[in-house]
C-alpha cells in the first residue's frame, strides 16, 4: 500500500486540517468532534443542511459545504459512519434557529448514528427532519437487503437542498425537495479496481486483470457482479440499463446525467462514458438537460464510474441552477 | 461462584480490549470479505478508547452498570458504523439492570438480556439475518438455562459458548440485514464479523471471571 | 490495463466528443483537426490566449478553456504534441484581431510544433507571441538538458494570461504578464506508481511496491531518484525542500501554493500534503496568500502528486483572483 | 546500379511503414525507457497516414520529390511530438532536392545530406547528444564516401549500415537533448529511440532498392 499519509490513525484529521487551511474562506474545520462548517455559520433564519457519513469518498461531503449547499458535514472515519456526538455537535453549531435537515445515505450504520443524534438534538429543543438518500440500483430494495444504498445521488439531493434553505425555504419544504429529488435519481456504478483502505493495508477486494466489479457501492465492497472487462461502450451500457430498468423515464423527460469518477479514473475516461451515456438517454428519447462529469463521489484512489440520471422538473432546474460556492462546486 | 464484582466487569472490559486488538485482523478479513473492511478496527478503536478511559478515572467505579456504562458512552462517541450503536446500545440497557457493586447468576442473565434486546430495539434485526444477533440471541437462551445452578461463571460460559456456536452458524447463512446483505447470495460462505466479536466479547467476560476463579 | 476507453486509437477523439457534449454552454469541440475553442469565440479585439500538448493531462489544457482563461486548446495524441496544423487552426479561429499568445511547456516536441504553427500564423498576417513554461526543478536547466519542462504551473500561467486578456491588456503585455508568471513559478512532482498509455498497455515504468519515483514530470516519464516509499511527511518536504532551493523566497513573499493530483491520487490525500507543505513556508516565513488543490495537471491514472509555488505581487494575485468560467475551474 | 526511380521512392515509403509498424513495440519498449513511451505509435501512426495518401493519389507521383514532399506534409500533421517536425523537415528539405523521376548516386548523397541539415536546423542537435542525430551524420559521411563509385545501391547500402552503427553508439551516451535528458545519467544504456528508426528508415531504402535491382 502506498499513499499520501502517515500515521493511517491520524489520516482523516490530517486531512481535515489541510483541507481547513486551504479553503478557510469558505469552510471552518472543528476537531474533538470532526466536523465542517461554513466560515460564517448558517445564515440566521436559515434552515440548516447537514450530511456525513464515513470519509473516503472526498469530495463529498465536505467539499460541499458552502453558500448555496450545506451548512455542515459530519465527516467519520474511513469508510465509517460518524459518531452520534460528532452528528449532534455540527447540528448545535449550525442550526440557526430554523431547524435542520439532516440528508443521510441509506447505510445500517449511518441510519442508527444520525437517528441517535437526531434524538439527541430534539431532546435539546432543536428541530431535526432527515431525509434517506438511496439511489443505487445495484442493490434491491426489498425485504433481502438494507434497502437501496445512497452513493452519488447523494450530491443532487444535497445540492438542491442547500438552494432551497438559501432560498428561505422552510424545514418541511426542504425536506420535501430534497425527497423530491430522492423519487428520481437513480445510480450504478462499476470497478476497474479496489481500493485501500489506509489502516487495512490491502485491497477491498481482489479482482483479476480482465475482470470488472459491476454494482459496487462506495466503500470498496464488492459489487453485484463480476464480469470480463470490456470496452467503455460495453460497460456503460450495462451501467444506464440497471438505471432505465429501474426508473420509468417518459420520452421526453429532463434530466441531469452526472458521470461520477470513484476517484482514480482520469478525466478523460469519465468524458468517453459521458459520451456514450448521452446517446443512450438520447435514444430514449430522454433530453439531458444538465451535465456533471468529475470524481466526486469517490471510494478513495478506485478506478472506476457511476452513472446518476435525476429527473428534474423546473422547480428542481432552478434549484440545480442556483449559485452554489463550495471548494468542491462553484457556479 | 455466586457472584462476579466491580473488579470482574473491569478486567472483562479489559480482556475484551486486548482480544479485540489480538482479533483485529481477523475482523477485518471477515468485513473485508462481505462487508467494507472496518470491522476490526472500529472495534480495536472503541475499546482502545474505553481502556484509556477506564485508566482515566480519578475515582474508582464502584458498580457493575457504572463501568457498563462507561463502556456504552465511550463506543457511542468513538466506533461509529453500524457496530458502534448496537453495542453502544448493548451496553447501555445492560448497564441498567446491574446497579450494585456485585453481580450474581440472575444479574448477568439480566444482562445478557438487556444488551440483546437494546441491539434489536435498534437494529430490528432477527436470529438468521446474519448479524451480531445470532450469536447474543442463543447466548440469551444459554444463560437463561443455566441460571437455574445460581453460578455466575456458568451463565458466563453458557452464554460465551452459545455465542460461538451462534457465530459459527453464520457462515453459511446469507445476510438480509446491514452491509453484507448487499451482497446477496455471495454474503454466504463468511462468518459475520459482528457475530465474531460478539463471540470475542462474551469469551473475554469468561476469561475474566476464571481469573476471579483461581 | 483496464481502461473505461473503446478503440484506444480513438480514445482522445472519443473523449473530446463527450467534453464538448457535457460544457457545450462553455466550449465547442472541433474534430480534423481536434481543438477546442470558447463557445462564442474570442470576444472581438481581444488577446486570444491558446495553450495545448499533449493529452493525457486532462482537465489542463481544454478544461481550462472558457471566460477568463484560455480561448482556445489543442490536445496532441496521449503524452504526444499536437501537430502544427492543429495549433494553427486553432490559432486561425481564436484570433480575434489583437494577436495571439501561444503558452507552451518546454518539451522538444511541443516547442517544435508550436513554433511552425507560429511561422505558418504569421505567415498568414497573425500577431503570434509565445511563452514558454518550464517550472519543473526536477530537470536542471543547463546545456546538460533540453531545459527544465513545464508542469503543473502552466495552469497559473494559463489564468494570469486569460485574467490580462480578459481586461483589455495588449498581445505584449498579457506576454509580460505570462512571463512574469514564469519567472516566479517552480514545481516537483512524484510518483507512487506509473500510469499506461492506452495505445502501450503496459506501465510507463516500474515501481516496487516500496519505492516512489522522485522528480518525475507528466508524461510517465522516469522521475530524478527513486527511493523507498515514506509517510506524505517526508516526501512532501522533499518535493518543498527542491522547490525552496531553486527560487529565493524572500521572508515574507506572499505566494500561491498549489498542491496538484496527477489524476488517481484521493482528494484527501493532497490535503495531507497541503497540509505539511503549508507548514514548511509558514516555517520559512513565506506567506501563503492564495491555495489551489486538486487533480488539475495530471499523469492520466498515475497516483502522486506534485507541488507548486508560484509567487504573487500584487498585479499578479488580482489577475488570479479574477473571474474564471471555465469547465474545470471557475470562480 | 546507376539510378533509382519514383517506383523506388514509392516502395521505399510503404517498405518503411511496413518496418516500422513491426518495429512498433520495439521502439516503443525504447522510449518508455528513456522517453514517454509513444516513438513505435508516433511513428506508426504517421506512415500508416502516408501510405493513406500515396494509395489515395489519384494520379501517379512523377518525381522522387513529389513523394517525399508528400510523406513530409502528412508526417507534419500527423506525428506530432518530437518526432513529427524533425521527420517532417527532414523530408521536405530532402524532396527539394531530386526534382526529377530518377535518382542518382550524387542526388541521393543530397538527399541524406539535406534531410541530415532539416533536423539539425529545426532540433540544434549535434552528434553525441544521443538524438537521431548520431544517425543521420554518420549516414551524410559514409554516402558521401561511397558516392565515388557511382552506385545508387552503394550509397544507400553506405548510408544505412551507418546509421545502424550510430544508433547502436548511442546506447552508452548519456542525453543532452529531448526528452531522455531529463533523466540524466539514467539515460545511458538504452539505445535512443529516433536514431533506431532513422536505421529503420534507411534500412528499408535500401530494401526497396534491391528489389529494383533483383
Ligand atoms: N441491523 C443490524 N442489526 C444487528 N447487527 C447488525 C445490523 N447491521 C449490521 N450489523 C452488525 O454490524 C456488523 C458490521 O459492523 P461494522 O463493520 O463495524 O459497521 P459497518 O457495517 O457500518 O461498516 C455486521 O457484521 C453485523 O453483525
Ligand atoms: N533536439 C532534437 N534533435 C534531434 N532529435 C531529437 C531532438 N529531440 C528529440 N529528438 C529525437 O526524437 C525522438 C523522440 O521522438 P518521439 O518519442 O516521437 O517524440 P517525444 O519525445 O515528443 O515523445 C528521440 O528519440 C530523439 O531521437
Ligand atoms: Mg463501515
Ligand atoms: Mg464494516
Ligand atoms: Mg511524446
Ligand atoms: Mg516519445
Amino acid at each position: 500500500m502506498k499513499k499520501l499519509l502517515d500515521d493511517p490513525a491520524q489520516a482523516v484529521t490530517d486531512s481535515l486540517r489541510g483541507f481547513g487551511l486551504a479553503h478557510a474562506d469558505q469552510i471552518s474545520v472543528h476537531t474533538e468532534p470532526n466536523f465542517v462548517t461554513r466560515a460564517g455559520g448558517t445564515p440566521a433564519g436559515q434552515v440548516a443542511v447537514i450530511s456525513g457519513g464515513g470519509s473516503g469518498h472526498e469530495p463529498l461531503h465536505a467539499g460541499f459545504v458552502g453558500a448555496g449547499m450545506l451548512d455542515a458535514a459530519v465527516p467519520g472515519e474511513v469508510f465509517t459512519s460518524p459518531t452520534p456526538d460528532q452528528v449532534l455537535a455540527a447540528v448545535q453549531a449550525a442550526d440557526a434557529g430554523a431547524g435542520v435537515l439532516l440528508i443521510v445515505k441509506n447505510y445500517t450504520g449511518d441510519v442508527l448514528n444520525f437517528e441517535t443524534a437526531a434524538e439527541l438534538a430534539e431532546a435539546e429543543g432543536i428541530e431535526v427532519a432527515s431525509v434517506l438518500v438511496n439511489d443505487d440500483v445495484a442493490v434491491e430494495d426489498s425485504l433481502y437487503t438494507a434497502g437501496r444504498r445512497g452513493v452519488a445521488g447523494t450530491l443532487v439531493v444535497e445540492k438542491v437542498a442547500g438552494a432551497a434553505a438559501a432560498r428561505g425555504a422552510s424545514l418541511a419544504e426542504v425536506a420535501a425537495l430534497a425527497e423530491r429529488v430522492v423519487a428520481g435519481v437513480r445510480s450504478m456504478g462499476v470497478a476497474l479496481t479496489a481500493c485501500t483502505v489506509p489502516h487495512v493495508g490491502r485491497p477491498s477486494f481482489d479482482l483479476a486483470d480482465d475482470e470488472v466489479e459491476i454494482g459496487i457501492g462506495i466503500h470498496g465492497e464488492p459489487g453485484r457482479q463480476r464480469v470480463q472487462a470490456a470496452g467503455a461502450s460495453d460497460i456503460t451500457r450495462r451501467l444506464v440499463d440497471s438505471v432505465l430498468d429501474d426508473i420509468d423515464l417518459a420520452a421526453g423527460a429532463r434530466v441531469l446525467l452526472f458521470v461520477n469518477g470513484m476517484g482514480g479514473t482520469p478525466a478523460s475516461e469519465l468524458y468517453v462514458v459521458y459520451g456514450v451515456a448521452r446517446q443512450m438517454l438520447a435514444d430514449q428519447g430522454v433530453e439531458v438537460v444538465r451535465s456533471l462529469v468529475g470524481s466526486y463521489v469517490t471510494s478513495l484512489e478506485m478506478q472506476g464510474v457511476s452513472v446518476t440520471v435525476a429527473v428534474l422538473d423546473d422547480e428542481l432546474l432552478e434549484l440545480w441552477d442556483a449559485p452554489v460556492r463550495t471548494p468542491a462546486l462553484t457556479w | 461462584m455466586t457472584e462476579l464484582d466491580v473488579g470482574w466487569a473491569e478486567r472483562w472490559i479489559r480482556q475484551a480490549a486486548s482480544d479485540l486488538k489480538a482479533g483485529r485482523d481477523e475482523l477485518t478479513e471477515l468485513d473485508r470479505r462481505i462487508g467494507d473492511g472496518d470491522h476490526g478496527n472500529n472495534m480495536d478503536r472503541g475499546f482502545t478508547a474505553v481502556v484509556a478511559k477506564l485508566d482515566g478515572q480519578a475515582e474508582p467505579l464502584e458498580t457493575v452498570g457504572q463501568v457498563l456504562k462507561l463502556v456504552a458512552t465511550t463506543l457511542m462517541s468513538t466506533v461509529g458504523g453500524a457496530s458502534g450503536p448496537l453495542y453502544g446500545t448493548a451496553f447501555l440497557r445492560a448497564s441498567k439492570v446491574v446497579d450494585q457493586a456485585t453481580a450474581d447468576a440472575g444479574h448477568l442473565v439480566s444482562l445478557v438480556e438487556a444488551a440483546t434486546e437494546g441491539i434489536v430495539a435498534r437494529g430490528r434485526a432477527h436470529v438468521g439475518e446474519k448479524t451480531m444477533v445470532d450469536a447474543w440471541q442463543p447466548a440469551v437462551e444459554a444463560a437463561e438455562s443455566a441460571a437455574e445452578s445460581g453460578d455466575a461463571l456458568a451463565v458466563l460460559r453458557a452464554a460465551a459458548e452459545a455465542a460461538e456456536a451462534g457465530a459459527v452458524a453464520t457462515v453459511p447463512l446469507v445476510a438480509t440485514k446491514g452491509r453484507a446483505s448487499y451482497l446477496g447470495e455471495r454474503s454466504a460462505g463468511t462468518e459475520d464479523p459482528g457475530a465474531r466479536s460478539t463471540a470475542m466479547l462474551l469469551a473475554a467476560a469468561v476469561t475474566a471471571a476464571e481469573g476471579a476463579a483461581a
